[in-house]
């Protein structure tokens, strides 16, 4: 095993227990058993167990599986990277991928994953870190708009389809304030990074660039916060105070606490949104500019799973995921909880066994068309910090009034080449 | 009377006087009891604590070997990074409003706990029960029930006309909820407090209230006086905890420190920094200056505490 | 066989505060010694260098003969009664008694006999089975006292040990820890304010002042020959007179009026005559000062007489029996010269 | 001046005085009613949480504190076997190490705080000073050192690196408190008990502990409930389901990204109050029957 927090660094520390060494309890995984560890709710754990029950009683190693929630992951795999002793299958995210790659703390793929048969192109593509492998994408799903089909009934509107523009927010605004009861039209998008994207990418600009730099400017920016501002002023969208109820929890949302009837969202979320939820949901697109423009779309991987750097039986990991997203039989066991599946097989293979939110979830995903713009490459490492700590502050000092649309759009791109300037150094 | 030295000798072998076995006589029981302290200090603890000060001069990213860059973190803290200074003036704020709000909180319903009323075992277990749920999730939900703008307080609030703002997601308000989260779970204090309560002898009062002493007077001539070991230990802890207070903050604002950072505690940011953006280097560094913060407030205050602070050897 | 101590200038500071200046004193075995003095004059804090709760700084403490200095307290046979008592509330009475020898791991059998005998000397045994805290102070310093006899040590020590109680035990206590000297015979020595309990107590009386002996010796030596001004007003009561003097003509003038106590006199500032030693008869003595009589007070055995001297200075007399003094009558005051004592500028008895 | 005579004093002062009396029983129901409405506000979230462990998890964010609904236990069997792991083996795990916890804590701290506040050593001032500043340090630094540490020793995945640190005193809250507590008990009781030939260590379990036994609870009441609710150690060392922690269990109900069992965790978070409530309510009378010192004059 490599110590990456190296001897050195350590000075003394481990020197003065060494003797105790002796007495210690040697490690669990000291058995063949492969060690995978993911972050997600319970009924991810129970369809993912499901399966590596599956995989070990075919004859395979046995996977031993452990679950975390998504503020506990990464801390848990940081730490254990940095000891060395990461497990061999690690479910990792789009936002981490080039991370973790470029640090050698996931292994490449290309020569030990083998057949995938029939695997989504973009979606193989989007896996991939300075043109290797890094990844396998579980599941492709794409940013939708989660909408409340019980509110649309209430006031007599019809849920926006797929051709819906920004110019329907104001119609659908002005809406549901006549309606008053309380809901607004929509949630106030302006501080979600794909939304952002997604105005964006219908622009001809991009969040990133292939190079890693800021794919628009200022004015870009300016006009996307008095954009919000214009909606949140006429009561389109909900207050600022309202907004930042929402932490990110499903339970949370505008939508869950009926303060909004459209939520940026993502296609996959729809399950969980409704479970929470006891109107009856839906996705649609994201609005278009203007009518007729697409391309804002793509089938984004929703998460990978990756092999360990350290992983010593770096060949049975990868066997493992190999199974776990080309059997069609583990594809029924987990269903779309991933995203869609990748492999064309398996999507088959699963159709007709899907209930009614999944099969909207997997048309939506199979059926952008004109939507769907190329995949945009891979983020570059400091895009979780602008989005975090950035992003959805300024969209939060805007929405307050602490700031005007013109400043917040210039602070955004100074401060944000700033970070991508210092993670790249 | 000469003193026949050479005659006292021998019996005496067992306490010879060379000054070294003195001195292990002196000092020997002292470090025999510190003995298991010692080896966890200088085993588990000292190594860590060396090598995140080494790592505050490094930019350490978790994944690949720490690469020294001097005095660098440092110097950005101080001249390039605005959350640093949001972090610091939030951490301030809480420490200097929740710590001895919480404390006053702590004495004075330990105070009317040490009357020795009926029922008390059952208030006391009451009283506990907010800190007994500590920082969990469930506390985050029921918080925002509370603090939201339809939320508990707003409506006890319509009952008079007054509308009230969502509290939780305003940025104005959002770090007094916590603040009064911080007091309410005030429990440990309290404990502690009733504690030292019990240390003190009833014929104290007694001979007081013979004197004509009335309770407030008491309070501030016997009862304070003689708390202040316990006030003093108190006031460190909290103040201690108070700055490096994390889980509540993590758990409302989901990690986040919103609304507009208005919740960034010096502690969450620099979790953030340490495992959501993979600079451990810079964590460091910001561990340490908050380390030195501390350290400064608890020199100072054990240098004032001959002053006020009454022990009884 | 009773045990003696001897103190070698003997000292203790505390950084750079010297609270105690080279002490020496021979303490003969089986002597009651009473160590008396103001508050704050270092008596409580020789007591504890000999206990050995106080590491000396200088000087030499033997115990028959040997160094005692770097011996444990708990090697140096001596048992101590504290102020406080300092019973261990937690224990009951039988389990403070025996907590010594149980650390000396006496057996059990011999543990209950001598914990029993002491019950018996001190009377308390109906209370073994109480904590202290069920206990009035009289029996908590009884109990105190025992937890020093069971463990028969060579010396015993008291640290101001009647000072929490009331008048009437004060006395009842003081008389019983006499006997108990009597009884045992063993080496004590005793730490108290009250010159009364020194006096009655005594063998020896050390009377230290800013951690300084200034004078040692049997009780009635002190009382007869106080060796200065500090002794002689320290012990005897009521509080000795003194009278600012000069010498004329080798002749001592005080109050006005000149006296001849038959002996040299030079050098003389302060005349100091006990109250006990005045009388009012003419005849009785030489006449040393006409008094005003202030108030009278009627004591039953004595008639105590507070005056003021003709240039202002107050006098205290304790006149035997039931005498009739008006007020504001005019008296004159005599003394037996043998009993009277002169002392120079610096506070020094002349002889 | 005596105790007992003190007593008879006021007694007899506040019967003979009807309004004294009543003054007295004014202040009883004043506080009575301060501490009752206090302890409405206390036990609001208990009510809250217990309510909604019973609520089908549609309804727990928007309906009042009351179930509109049934009255549904279906949240406590569905949270007790969700994990693969049944809750039974977290709540064993967790009173495992709770107790070795205790133990640790009150053993070794014990020791430390006795040799602060009561032996003469050379240094102690400095090792004092080094006992404070580990408080200090935020903890979440040092957790990578530590892991790499106790990864040397073998003992991840074993409860050793959350239970050995406390038997080397590693809380060194737990030493001030003691530290303090001690400082409080009159000298002149260590000088008895050096003068009746104790030793240190006879001072120390004789003497020290017996009347320590308010702050002892004290601590063993924190390292319980504390132990109880940590989760950053265990989820840092642990790595396997069948060796979680109870609040390792609960986190695990909770992901922002995904779906959240929000009646399991509220049953579970419920259940797993009680251990540390029951706890609690047997050993908080040792806070006030604890000896003290009274019976020693000061």
């Amino acid at each position: 095993m490599t110590i990456r927090l190296g001897r050195r660094e350590f000075l003394m520390g481990s020197s003065a227990l060494a003797a105790a060494a002796a007495l210690g309890v040697s490690p669990a995984w000291a058995q063949n058993a492969l060690r995978l560890i993911f972050w997600g709710g319970q009924a991810r754990a129970d369809r993912t167990y499901a399966v590596t029950d599956a995989y070990a009683a075919a004859g395979n190693p046995g996977v031993e599986g452990e679950f975390l929630s998504w503020n506990d992951y990464w801390p848990k795999l940081a730490t254990q990277t940095a000891g060395g002793t990461a497990p061999d299958v690690i479910q990792m995210d789009y936002r981490f991928i080039v991370e973790y790659a470029t640090r050698n703390a996931i292994a490449p793929l290309d020569d030990i994953i083998g057949d995938l048969g029939e695997f989504d192109a973009d979606q193989l593509e989007g896996g991939k870190v300075d043109g290797k492998l890094y990844g396998i994408s579980l599941g492709a799903n794409s940013v939708a708009m989660l909408a409340n089909v019980t509110a649309f009934e209430a006031i007599g509107e019809a849920v926006p389809d797929n051709s819906w523009t920004y110019a329907d927010i104001e119609r659908l605004g002005e809406a549901f304030k006549a309606a008053g009861n309380g809901m607004a039209a929509m949630s106030d998008g302006s501080g979600s990074e794909p939304f952002l994207d997604n105005w964006l990418r219908q622009r001809g600009k991009a969040l990133y660039t292939a190079e890693g730099k800021l794919g628009f400017d200022a004015a870009d920016a300016t006009e996307w916060f008095a954009m919000w501002n214009g909606f949140r002023e006429k009561g389109y969208i909900v207050s600022a105070e309202d907004n930042a109820l929402d932490t990110g929890a499903p339970e949370t949302s505008m939508v869950a606490l009926k303060k909004a009837a459209l939520l940026p969202s993502n296609s996959n979320q729809l399950v969980i949104h409704q479970s929470v939820n006891d109107d009856t949901l839906t996705i649609t697109s994201y609005p278009r500019i203007e009518a007729g423009v697409g391309g804002g779309h793509y089938r984004k991987p929703s998460m990978f799973f990756s092999v360990g750097g350290t992983a010593a039986e770096k060949q049975a990991a990868a066997d493992f995921i190999r199974y776990f997203v080309t059997d069609p039989e583990a594809g029924k066991i987990l269903g779309v909880e991933r995203g869609i599946p990748c492999n064309a097989s398996v999507r088959e293979a699963i159709t007709p066994t899907l209930d009614e939110q999944s099969q909207i979830a997997l048309n939506f995903v199979s059926n952008l068309g004109d939507l769907l713009g190329p995949l945009p490459p891979s983020p570059p490492a400091a895009a979780g910090e602008i989005d975090t700590s950035l992003l959805r502050v300024l969209s939060q000092e805007v929405g307050f009034g602490g700031r005007s649309a013109e400043d917040a759009g210039q602070f955004f791109v100074d401060e944000a080449t700033a970070i991508l300037n210092r993670a790249a150094s | 009377m000469a003193v026949n030295a050479a005659e006292a000798a021998p019996q005496n072998a067992a306490f010879s006087t060379t000054k070294w076995s003195r001195a292990w006589q002196n000092h020997a029981p002292g470090y025999l009891f510190l003995l298991p302290w010692l080896i966890g200090f200088i085993g588990l603890t000292v190594g860590p604590m060396i090598t995140s000060l080494y790592l505050s001069f490094t930019d350490f990213d978790l994944l690949t070997p720490a690469q020294w860059i001097g005095t660098a973190n440092y110097e950005r803290m101080f001249t390039n990074d605005r959350n640093f200074a949001a972090a610091m003036r939030v951490t301030f704020t809480f420490v200097l409003f929740s710590v001895p709000l919480k404390l006053a909180f702590a004495l004075a319903i330990a105070m009317l706990l040490n009357r020795g009323m009926k029922g008390l075992p059952l208030y006391r277990a009451l009283f506990y029960l907010p800190s007994l749920l500590g920082a969990s999730v469930a506390i985050a939900i029921l918080w925002r029930q509370i603090f939201a703008g339809d939320g508990l307080v707003n409506q006890f609030l319509s009952i008079f006309g007054i509308v009230g703002p969502s509290w939780i997601s305003n940025p104005n308000y959002s770090l007094w909820t916590l603040i009064i989260l911080s007091i309410w779970q005030f429990g440990s204090p309290m404990i502690i407090f009733l504690a030292g309560l019990r240390q003190i002898p009833q014929d104290m009062y007694e001979a007081a209230s013979l004197d004509g002493a009335g309770k407030w007077r008491q309070f501030w001539k016997i009862t304070l006086p003689l708390l202040t070991p316990v006030v003093f230990f108190n006031a460190i802890i909290q103040t201690i905890n108070a700055f490096q207070s994390f889980t509540p903050a993590f758990i409302i604002s989901n990690g986040t420190g919103s609304p507009i950072n208005s919740t960034l505690f010096y502690a969450l940011y620099l979790y953030n920094e340490a495992f959501s953006f993979f600079r451990m280097g810079y964590a460091s560094a910001l561990a340490w200056f908050l380390l030195f913060l501390i350290a400064c407030f608890t020199a100072f205050s054990f240098l004032t505490s001959k002053y006020w602070v009454h022990y009884d050897d | 066989m009773a045990t003696s101590i001897q103190l070698r200038q003997i000292k203790k500071a505390y950084g750079d505060v010297q609270v105690i200046h080279g002490v020496d004193l021979d303490i003969e075995p089986g002597d009651f010694t009473v160590f008396v003095g103001p508050s704050g004059c270092g008596k409580s804090t020789l007591l504890r260098m000999i206990a050995g709760l106080e590491p000396i700084t200088g000087g030499d403490l033997l115990i028959d003969g040997q160094r005692m200095n770097e011996v444990p307290a708990a090697r140096r046979g001596i048992a101590m009664v504290f102020q406080s008592y300092a019973l261990y509330p937690h224990m009951s009475v039988y389990q403070n008694l025996a907590f010594g020898l149980e650390t000396a791991k006496m057996p059990k059998a011999e543990i209950a006999q001598r914990v029993q005998r002491a019950a018996e000397i001190l009377k308390i045994e109906p209370l073994l089975k109480r904590k202290p805290k069920q206990l009035s102070g009289g029996q908590r310093q009884r109990v105190a006292i025992g937890r020093a006899i069971v463990r028969e040590p060579k010396i015993f020590l008291f640290d101001e040990p009647l000072s929490n109680l009331d008048a009437e035990l004060r006395v009842a206590m003081r008389v019983e820890i006499a006997k108990l000297h009597y009884d045992l015979g063993n080496t004590m020595i005793y730490v108290t304010h009250d010159q009364v309990e020194a006096m009655t107590m005594a063998d020896k009386i050390v009377v230290l002042r800013s951690g300084v002996i200034e004078q040692a010796g049997a009780p009635l030596e002190l009382y007869n020959n106080p060796r200065n001004l500090f002794v002689a007003g320290f012990i005897g009561s009521p509080k000795m007179n003194f009278m600012t003097s000069t010498v004329e003509a080798g002749a001592l003038r005080t109050g006005g009026v000149a006296l001849d106590l038959g002996r040299d006199v030079t050098g003389a500032t302060t005349l100091g005559i006990r109250p006990e030693h005045i009388t009012i008869v003419e005849g009785s003595g030489v006449k040393f000062a006409d008094l005003t009589v202030d108030l009278v007070e009627n004591l039953g055995g004595q008639t105590v007489v507070y005056a003021t001297t003709r240039d202002g200075q107050a006098l205290t007399i304790v006149l035997e029996g039931q005498r009739h003094v008006e007020i504001g009558s005019s008296v004159s005051a005599y003394v037996d010269p043998a009993k009277a004592h002169i002392f120079d500028a610096e506070g020094n008895a002349i002889r | 001046m005596t105790t007992d005579a003190h007593k008879l004093t006021v007694v007899t002062g506040a019967e003979n005085d009807p309004s004294a009396r009543m003054r007295k029983r004014i202040v009883s129901v004043l506080a009575h009613t301060a501490l009752i409405s206090a302890s409405i506000l206390m036990l609001y979230p208990l009510l809250w949480l217990l309510a909604a462990s019973f609520k089908p998890d549609n309804q727990i964010f928007n309906t009042g504190i009351w179930p509109t609904a049934d009255w549904d236990i279906d949240a406590y069997f569905r949270g007790w076997n969700a994990m693969r792991v049944s809750f039974g083996v977290f709540f064993m795990n967790s009173f495992v190490i709770a107790i070795l916890s205790i133990v640790g804590n009150l053993i070794a701290c014990s020791m430390a705080a006795y040799a602060f506040a009561r032996l003469e050593f050379k240094f102690k001032n400095f090792w004092f000073a080094m006992m404070m500043m580990t408080l200090m340090l935020p903890g979440q630094v040092t957790i990578i050192p530590q892991y790499v540490l106790f990864r040397d020793l073998g003992w991840i995945n074993t409860i050793l690196p959350l239970v050995v640190p406390k038997f080397l005193a590693v809380d060194a809250f737990f030493i001030f408190l003691m530290v303090q507590f001690f400082r409080g008990i009159p000298r002149e009781l260590d000088e008895a008990a050096m003068m009746d030939g104790a030793g240190p260590w006879r001072i120390y379990w004789k003497i020290m502990l017996p009347l320590s036994v308010p702050v002892l609870v004290t601590a063993a009441i924190f390292t319980f409930i504390w132990t109880w609710d940590d989760f950053f150690g265990p989820l840092i060392f642990l790595n396997r389901m069948q060796d979680y922690t109870v609040t390792l269990g609960l986190r695990t109900f909770v992901d922002s990204t995904g779906e959240s069992d929000f009646g399991g965790l509220f049953a579970m978070s419920v259940l797993s109050i009680v251990p540390i409530f029951v706890f609690f309510l047997i050993f908080q009378r040792f806070l006030i029957e604890g000896i003290a010192t009274t019976g020693m004059k000061r």
